[in-house]
């Protein structure tokens, strides 16, 4: 159904941040320091950056952080006591300044957290979070979210989606029901807007490859080790792909202390060469090229076969945090584009 | 054909090497590595002020070092990394050639004595604007110091690109994967982040050559090198020792000498 | 699950009198994985240590801890007892509550509370606690002592006689040393080749000694018990099963004005001899330097003359391996030579000698057969001037030490030139006479008293010809100073003793420390004189420093009984706390990258390289690998370890991780 | 490298042909030889007596004087100055506080950078002094070191202390055959020259008797003291021994200067006592009248087997 | 901060500092129960990171102490540690980490005196520098 359509002005979008503030709730935004621009916990907008093209991490902390305390525990005389999270007590969370490809990506993260026995830590958060999207209106060569699905100014998966007019103004789109929640809230600072002139404002970013043929490309080249091999001989292992995608959800669990103590889940990584040795010292994936066709396979053909949603929603943060510059793009092309 | 392609295409056709790891045309107009296995493709070599990263680290790799015998494109840290990686007995003499690629003509170093010789040449030492750097942050005050780096540690997401990125980081199981007992915490909290740091730190003292691919590969930008570049400079003041300079000398701190410095013991 | 005992000790009320042993012993027993906590008045006792054992056999125990003293007085005790109940006893640890705790603070809940946390950290270290044995380690029971001098000789015999097998080396061709080169020998003025030529027969003749002379040691490897010794027998150009030792080849060869060394340069001999009459072996050696054969290609009389064709001259050296248990070191020392002392003239006037040569003179079987004659022109020196302390005692010419042994022969050459010289006038410059032996200091009484021995107590600044005379300008400090100028016709120098020259090569070739001047370092001044740092490698005689015969002899018979004490076991048993490096299943095989930085932090030498390979023989790795016998637990490889791939036994990471978490942690503060 | 000179009292004084001969061979050598600026007293044997501060101070005020001109070393040709300077250079660069304290009394900043150079170890580096010589001083010749040029050992490091060669070696560069005799550091009684002559009378008569005996034609010294005691004292060493003796004392640089071809004017050999005319003379063969040859260490035949004592293996000789 | 009582831990070497503080119990000398003494071999057994778990732990203040040089019962063991003592205090101070807070010295088996007044000097340090709340601050943070 066709959403609700606004505009509000910078002042306006300042004071609606601050009364998110005064009712307690948590504002995540992207902020710049140096020449790096990433996503902080914000007061005010004036900390907000806008002028960028993307941040080096995505905002799925706010749901998936680096480090979550599942449950505490205590031992005495014998006897272990287990102390579960207060899910009541989470933190009202508005994610502020995403792109519409993170809006999207939160989607794959749900899918993936409710898909056999559902996340009550993660749906805890995820009911607390509104997402305030930014359409973008500038991209560079990373950028392919129109060759999987999403584009520049999509509105799946936000809460409502601005688009700056470039004459001080945003267009506000509302598009889910946790969207015009919010809007009741602060109905005034809103002024009726057509939306007009969305498109002239959108960045523009060509289709660089044909997303069906990448399903049956992967199949293809899947036992061709050569091809794997040249493609991530330059990969180095690290675990930056991973932990700046807004969709890689892989986590590892540590319990911390002795007596008294916490369970821990923090973020974990599939290019880690050590991530399936098994305690036996076998381990299935012991080259590096099987775990970076890995990463592929598990992006565009697992995640739609079995979640039925793309693990990828072409935001580029993974090439451009690469520190030997393994572009994803150049590589999906290459396997879209192969011969069958 | 630069003198460079033109030189990788001969050793490639006559079989000197197999492999000619270089820099190649990256994404966003940086270089990147590339490995250039037929004389044909010899042409895909570039070198030009972006190609910065450390190729000895891919020495290190088992599926480049499958490939056979190989001609590296280095740079002065390239050849300091390599020397090192000899006097810790990784890799062999007549495993590689160093390609020095220079305005003129290339100059190959097929032994580590050649490139002893041509690393005391150049200055392995800190730059003078290195030293500065350092100065300054070390004048701050301990506290200012303590919120600088807490700040810093607190965006560390231990990916580990650092250690992924460092030539000299080849141990294939790290004490960060020690779980009997878990030396460092896996979780990439304050705490977690300060004794990685810190260990990496002391596991490189005495064999950090300066290359700076650690600062350079982390994603969240942590300036990784003052933390090195501390130590390097420490070790060579206190004790004379340089590392990078020769493929035989012995690691500045599994060695001693009788009067090193105590005026801190009491 | 672990099912540890705590053992709370009162050691009388040493321990109670400031803590409050039943509330450790309850606390205690609240540590998850403690089984059994008491505590007793005298756990060292026998009834203690039978709470021990009880408790070990009733419940099972997997691991004890004893609260009392230092561990350094009674682990030794309470280890045995578990071990007599059967428990392991590297399970069992001490707690040391007393020196540490209740003898140095007041009493009170913080002195409660600290015992209560250093049991909470040795039970968190004896969960980590593994079950070790004994490093067993095989004895070759073959000693080699190397130098056939006194102290060699005695420590062969004795060695020999204890019943084990010993191969002597000697690098000159004949047995002997230095005192086969004496005359008489202080203080009792008996023939050294009386009393020591019938040891060096008694040597050769010993079915439990193999004899190598004119043969050096190449190399050693190996550790104590497994020693491997190269030894090169140089060749003699001779093959001495065939030659009798008749003795016709030295008569008859045509080249021989070669000065001797057994005669110090004062005597000359052929170019194929045997060193001296009472020679072991009795078997000459070509001297290829100085025979004409070998420099010319002509001569080879000696082959023509020998009645059994012994003669050799292609003969090459030839290397000797043996496999030795232990070494003995007894390789002597040598005197000062050379243009030691410009200001004597010592090297540049004929008459200026040195002690060795003066014996030469003495001694029967010398150039001068006992005739105390002048070296320039064959003459009986009327007046004799004899110089102690000529180097020793000097720093200015690099020897600060006193050689021990030259007031004694110095009294006794003065006292053999006035027995063989009555109306000759012996002079002695001293500093200070040290004859601290038995019957020493009566012997020099007698050489002053009875022999009319004129010691002057001063140096001597300079010795010059002039007229024919040697003047011996000194200074008598008991006579008001007073300079006097000593006009004679011989003058015998005390040079120092100094290391012999080959000393330091010989103590690299087997990791031996030495000290500035050369000599062998011992390793404990006092208590442990006859050993050196390396284990199973033994000292005796001259060559770890100065001495005289008695003390030589003693010190071999100690080096010996050290060996034979090793070679009573047929394995050498250690206690197993010593490093290991990780090892895995393949593909792995083991997390160390094969770095060896760890090598350079040995200070034993005892990280080796293993060089893993493949069915097919293939290299996979190359890792590091801890000798056993070797390693001494210091740890400092464990600490330098980048991935923690060597741990040491008794102090291993987990176990050392798990005592300051569980020092600190106190239970109720999270981690 | 730029060498200063440092010529002391005696050398504008009592020694006045020592620095005479040593200019005139510098400059026949090409040798400059700039005087170090504002120099003064080094302090002598007297300073050290009296107070330390003092016989530090004096040569290291030369020292920086030096310094500051740029001088990279220093000659001091007399042996006492050459004592002093060096005796103090040691022990400011062993401590530095003391160099501080030092350098504020002299108000100037002591650095220790210039060295001390004797005279014999700045003609040791005249390259090929063989070549420069055109008479060669022919004769036999006693060379006397005296005490401070070798001595304190430890802080000097200059040659053997006990039986130096350097200036025998010099010697023989020049054609002159150096004896070898015990007396070349026996005490010439050195300052007693005034209070005690009698001593010096004793001391230096027993240095010149020896030379004499040995057949020496001339005693060649390195320091104005010894050539005081040895050529001024003449008389009184004839009067107490009784005897004459004919031996001219010179310096080494007028034995140089003579080998190099300098006229005796320029060397300052009218200022002797006892004239050294006799060694003008050409080189006569018949060794010098009164002095017979003494038996030395010539290796007659020796009843006895065997070569020079001490050294056990060497060159072979006769046994009976 | 007087009545706070630090929490101190003493790394030491078997042969040397052990039998020294053993001299300081049989001579009855007093000194301060805060700190508690965990043995090694060696001082070259030290490893960097257990003085970090010490700290993380809770520890106020480290005493890392051993045989004095040329006494070590391995010939070399406290050569090597005072080498990793030297760049480690270097990188702790360089973190802002207040390195005043490790005392490292030498004290043999015969100072039993030694071991008790530097026991006492260090607590009375550290009680004047305050509990090490820098630093077991960071045990909570980052953890959402």
């Amino acid at each position: 159904m066709e959403s609700e359509k606004r505009s509000i002005g910078r002042e306006a979008l300042a004071e609606l941040i601050s009364q998110w503030r005064s009712a307690g709730k948590r504002v995540l935004a992207p902020k710049r320091s140096g020449d790096k621009v990433d996503f902080a916990w914000v007061a005010s907008l004036e900390e907000i950056s806008l002028d960028h093209v993307q941040t080096v991490q995505s905002p799925k902390a706010a749901l998936f952080p680096r480090v979550e305390e599942l449950f505490s525990f205590r031992s005495a005389d014998g006897r272990v006591e287990v102390r579960e999270r207060d899910l009541g007590a989470l933190p009202e969370t508005v994610v502020f300044g995403l792109r519409p490809c993170d809006a999207a990506a939160f989607t794959a993260l749900k899918a993936i957290f409710n898909w056999d026995s559902p996340d009550s830590l993660f749906s805890a958060r995820l009911a607390r979070t509104t997402l305030v999207a930014v359409a973008c209106s500038s991209a560079d060569e990373y950028c392919f979210c129109t060759s999987v699905g999403g584009g520049p100014g999509a509105i799946a998966g936000s809460d409502i989606l601005l688009t700056d007019l470039g004459d001080g103004d945003f267009l506000a789109e509302i598009v889910s029901e946790k969207g015009r929640l919010m809007l009741q809230g602060a109905e005034a600072l809103f002024r009726p807007g057509a939306g007009r002139e969305k498109e002239r404002c959108l960045a523009r970013v060509e289709k660089a490859f044909d997303l069906e043929k990448v399903d049956p490309g992967l199949a293809r080249r899947f036992d061709d080790d050569a091809f794997w091999a040249g493609q991530s001989l330059r990969c180095l292992g690290c675990g930056a792909c991973a932990y700046v995608c807004p969709t890689c959800a892989c986590f590892d669990i540590q319990d911390e202390g002795g007596i008294t103590g916490k369970r821990l889940r923090c973020w974990d990584s599939c290019g880690f060469g050590l991530f399936t040795l098994h305690t036996s010292g076998h381990n299935p994936r012991p080259l590096q090229s099987q775990r970076w066709r890995q990463r592929l396979m598990h992006k565009f053909s697992y995640m739609p076969e079995r979640q039925g949603v793309l693990g990828c929603v072409g935001c580029g943060r993974c090439s451009r945090a690469c520190p030997v510059d393994m572009n994803i793009l150049e590589h999906i092309r290459a396997i879209a584009e192969a011969r069958p | 054909m630069s003198a460079l392609q033109e030189k990788a295409r001969e050793l490639l056709a006559s079989a000197a090497v197999q492999v000619v790891i270089g820099y190649g045309r990256g994404s966003g107009g940086a270089a990147r590595a590339v490995f250039i296995r037929e004389a044909t493709k010899a042409g895909d070599l570039v070198f030009d002020g972006t190609c910065l990263q450390n190729l000895a680290v891919y020495l290190m790799k088992p599926e480049v070092r499958k490939l056979g015998k190989a001609a590296l494109v280095v740079r002065p840290a390239t050849l300091r990394t390599i020397l090192q990686l000899a006097a810790e007995n990784q890799i062999a003499e007549n495993s590689l050639l160093a390609l020095v690629p220079s305005a003129e003509e290339i100059v190959l170093l097929a032994t580590f004595a050649a490139i002893e010789a041509h690393v005391a040449a150049l200055d392995s030492d800190l730059s003078t604007a290195e030293k500065a750097e350092l100065q300054r942050f070390t004048a701050l005050g301990l506290d200012e110091r303590r919120r600088f780096w807490e700040e810093q540690f607190s965006r560390c997401l231990k990916c580990y690109a650092c250690r992924a990125a460092c030539p000299l980081c080849y141990c294939t199981r790290c004490t960060v994967e020690c779980n009997q007992p878990q030396w460092i915490p896996v979780p990439a909290h304050d705490l977690g982040n300060l004794e990685w740091n810190v260990m990496r730190a002391m596991h490189l003292a005495g064999r950090c050559v300066n290359c700076g691919d650690c600062s350079r590969a982390c994603p969240v930008g942590i300036p990784l090198y003052l933390l090195n570049q501390k130590l390097v400079s420490d070790v060579f003041t206190g004790f004379n020792s340089r590392s990078g300079i020769s493929a035989r000398s012995d690691n500045a701190l599994s060695t001693f000498k009788p009067n090193d410095p105590e005026d801190f013991i009491r | 699950m672990a099912r540890i005992g705590v053992f709370i000790c009162h050691c009388g009320e040493n321990i109670s009198a400031t803590v409050d042993v039943m509330k450790v012993a309850a606390e205690a027993a609240k540590i998850p994985g403690v089984a059994h906590s008491v505590e007793y008045k005298y756990m060292c006792s026998d009834p203690g240590q039978q709470l021990v054992k009880n408790a070990i056999r009733e419940k099972g125990l997997t691991g004890v801890v004893v609260a009392a003293c230092s561990p350094r007085m009674h682990e030794p005790t309470f280890r045995r007892a578990c071990a007599e109940a059967g428990l392991n006893p590297f399970l069992c640890e001490m707690a040391n509550i007393r020196e540490h705790c209740s003898w140095v603070h007041e009493k009170g809940d913080a002195t409660t509370d600290k015992a209560i946390d250093i049991v909470r950290t040795l039970v968190a270290k004896v969960k980590k606690n593994k079950a070790l044995q004994p490093i067993k380690v095989p004895v070759t029971k073959v000693a080699m002592v190397i130098g056939g001098g006194i102290a060699g000789i005695q420590a062969s015999l004795d060695i020999a006689n204890a019943g084990h097998q010993v191969i002597l080396v000697e690098k000159e061709p004949s047995i002997g040393g230095h005192m086969s080169q004496l005359s008489e020998t202080f203080p009792t003025l008996d023939c050294s080749q009386c009393i020591l030529t019938p040891r060096m027969v008694e040597v050769a003749q010993h079915l439990n000694i193999t004899l190598f002379s004119y043969a050096e040691l190449e190399s050693l490897d190996g550790f104590i018990g497994n020693f491997k010794a190269r030894i090169r027998k140089k060749a003699r150009s001779l093959d001495e099963k065939l030659c009798t030792g008749c003795g016709l080849c030295t008569q008859k060869c045509p080249s021989r004005r070669i000065p001797s060394e057994f005669d110090a340069g004062l005597g000359l001999r052929p170019a194929i001899y045997v060193p001296f009459p009472q020679a072991v072996p009795n078997k000459p050696v070509i001297d290829r330097e100085h025979c004409t054969y070998y420099r010319t290609g002509k001569c080879r009389l000696c082959e023509k003359v020998c009645p059994t064709q012994a003669i050799r001259f292609d003969q090459q050296d030839e290397i000797v391996e043996a496999d030795v248990g232990a070494v003995v070191l007894a390789t002597g020392f040598d005197i000062k030579h050379g243009d030691f002392f410009p200001e004597y003239g010592y090297g540049k006037y004929r008459d200026v000698i040195d002690g060795l040569q003066f014996e030469r003179l003495a001694s029967a079987s010398g150039p001068t057969l006992g005739e105390i004659r002048r070296p320039s022109d064959g003459r009986v020196p009327e007046t004799v001037v004899f110089v102690a302390c000529a180097g020793s005692r000097d720093p200015a010419k690099g020897i600060e030490y006193c050689s021990k042994i030259c007031c004694m022969y110095t009294a006794k050459h003065a006292m053999l030139y006035k027995h063989k010289v009555h109306h000759g006038k012996p002079y002695v410059f001293y500093m200070d006479i040290r004859a601290g032996g038995k019957m020493y200091e009566e012997f020099v009484r007698r050489a002053m008293e009875e022999d009319g021995v004129q010691y002057v107590r001063g140096r001597v600044s300079r010795i010059f010809e002039r007229g024919g005379k040697l003047v011996v300008k000194g200074v008598d400090t008991l006579l008001a100073a007073r300079p006097l100028e000593i006009e004679a016709d011989l003058v015998v120098l005390a040079t120092a003793g100094i290391a012999q020259p080959g000393a330091e090569e010989l103590a690299q070739k087997l990791h031996v420390s030495y000290d500035a001047h050369k000599f062998y370092a011992e390793a404990h001044p006092k208590l442990r004189p006859v050993e050196t740092n390396t284990a199973g490698i033994f000292l005796a005689g001259a060559c770890q420093a100065p001495k005289d015969i008695p003390e030589s002899v003693a010190q071999a018979s100690g080096a010996a009984a050290k060996v034979a004490a090793l070679f009573s076991q047929s394995e050498l048993v250690r206690e197993p706390l010593i490093a290991v490096v990780d090892r895995q299943a393949p593909p792995v095989y083991s997390s160390c990258v094969g770095c060896f930085l760890c090598q350079s932090a040995c200070p034993y030498q005892a990280i080796e390289k293993e060089e893993i390979r493949g069915r097919d023989g293939q290299l996979l790795k190359t890792v590091a690998k801890v000798n056993p016998g070797l390693c001494q637990g210091c740890g400092t490889c464990v600490a330098f370890c980048r991935t923690k791939s060597i741990d040491i036994q008794g102090f291993s990471h987990e176990q050392v991780h798990a005592e300051v978490l569980a020092l600190l942690n106190r239970g109720e503060r999270d981690a | 490298m730029k060498t200063g000179f440092y010529p002391g009292c005696s050398m504008k004084g009592s020694a006045r042909e020592y620095s005479e001969s040593l200019l005139a061979l510098a400059r026949e050598i090409g040798r400059e030889l700039p005087e170090v600026p504002d120099w003064n007293c080094c302090g002598a044997t007297a300073a050290h007596n009296l107070d330390r501060d003092l016989a530090l101070a004096l040569p290291a005020r030369i020292l920086a004087a030096a310094e500051k001109a740029g001088m990279d070393e220093v000659l001091v040709p007399c042996a006492a100055c050459y004592s002093r300077l060096k005796v103090t250079r040691h022990e400011l660069l062993a401590d530095d506080s003391l160099r501080q304290r030092i350098s504020g009394l002299v108000e100037a900043d002591y650095r220790g950078s210039a060295g001390v150079l004797n005279i014999i170890e700045w003609l040791g580096r005249v390259p090929d002094l063989e070549k420069l010589v055109k008479k060669p001083f022919q004769r036999k010749v006693a060379c006397y070191y005296g005490c401070l040029l070798v001595r304190p050992a430890g802080v000097v490091k200059f040659d053997r202390p006990e039986d130096p060669q350097s200036m025998d070696l010099l010697m023989k560069k020049i054609g002159a055959d150096p004896i070898d005799w015990a007396f070349k550091t026996e005490c010439c009684g050195a300052g007693f020259s005034v209070s005690r002559t009698d001593l010096v009378a004793r001391l230096s008569g027993q240095i010149l008797d020896d030379a004499v005996s040995r057949g020496a034609e001339a005693v060649v010294v390195a320091c104005p003291m010894c050539h005081l005691n040895l050529d001024l004292r003449r008389p009184n060493i004839e009067k107490r021994a009784g005897k004459k003796f004919h031996l001219p004392v010179i310096y080494i640089t007028q034995a140089v200067g003579m080998a190099l071809g300098l006229k005796p004017k320029q060397l300052g050999l009218q200022r002797h006592k006892v004239s050294p005319s006799a060694l003008l003379a050409p080189a006569s063969a018949k060794p010098p009248a009164g002095s017979k040859s003494a038996s030395g260490d010539s290796p007659a035949s020796a009843p006895l087997s065997g070569s020079s004592a001490g050294a056990p293996a060497s060159t072979a000789s006769k046994v009976n | 901060m007087p009545d706070f009582e630090p929490k101190i831990v003493a790394f030491v070497c078997n042969w040397c500092t052990y039998a020294g503080a053993d001299l300081t119990g049989t001579s009855r000398m007093k000194y301060s129960p805060q700190v508690a003494i965990i043995r090694f071999p060696c001082t070259g057994r030290i490893d960097f990171m257990l003085l970090l778990k010490a700290f993380a732990s809770g520890a106020d203040g480290i005493i890392v102490s051993g045989c004095h040089p040329n006494d070590c019962h391995y010939s070399s063991g406290n050569f090597h540690a005072r080498r990793r003592w030297i760049v480690f205090r270097g990188l702790l101070d360089f973190l802002g980490i207040d390195v005043r807070r490790v005392q490292f010295s030498w004290v043999s088996a015969a100072e039993g005196a030694k071991w008790a007044q530097l026991v006492n000097e260090t607590a009375e340090h550290i009680r004047g520098l305050g509990p090490f709340t820098g630093y077991q601050r960071l045990r909570g943070l980052g953890v959402e």
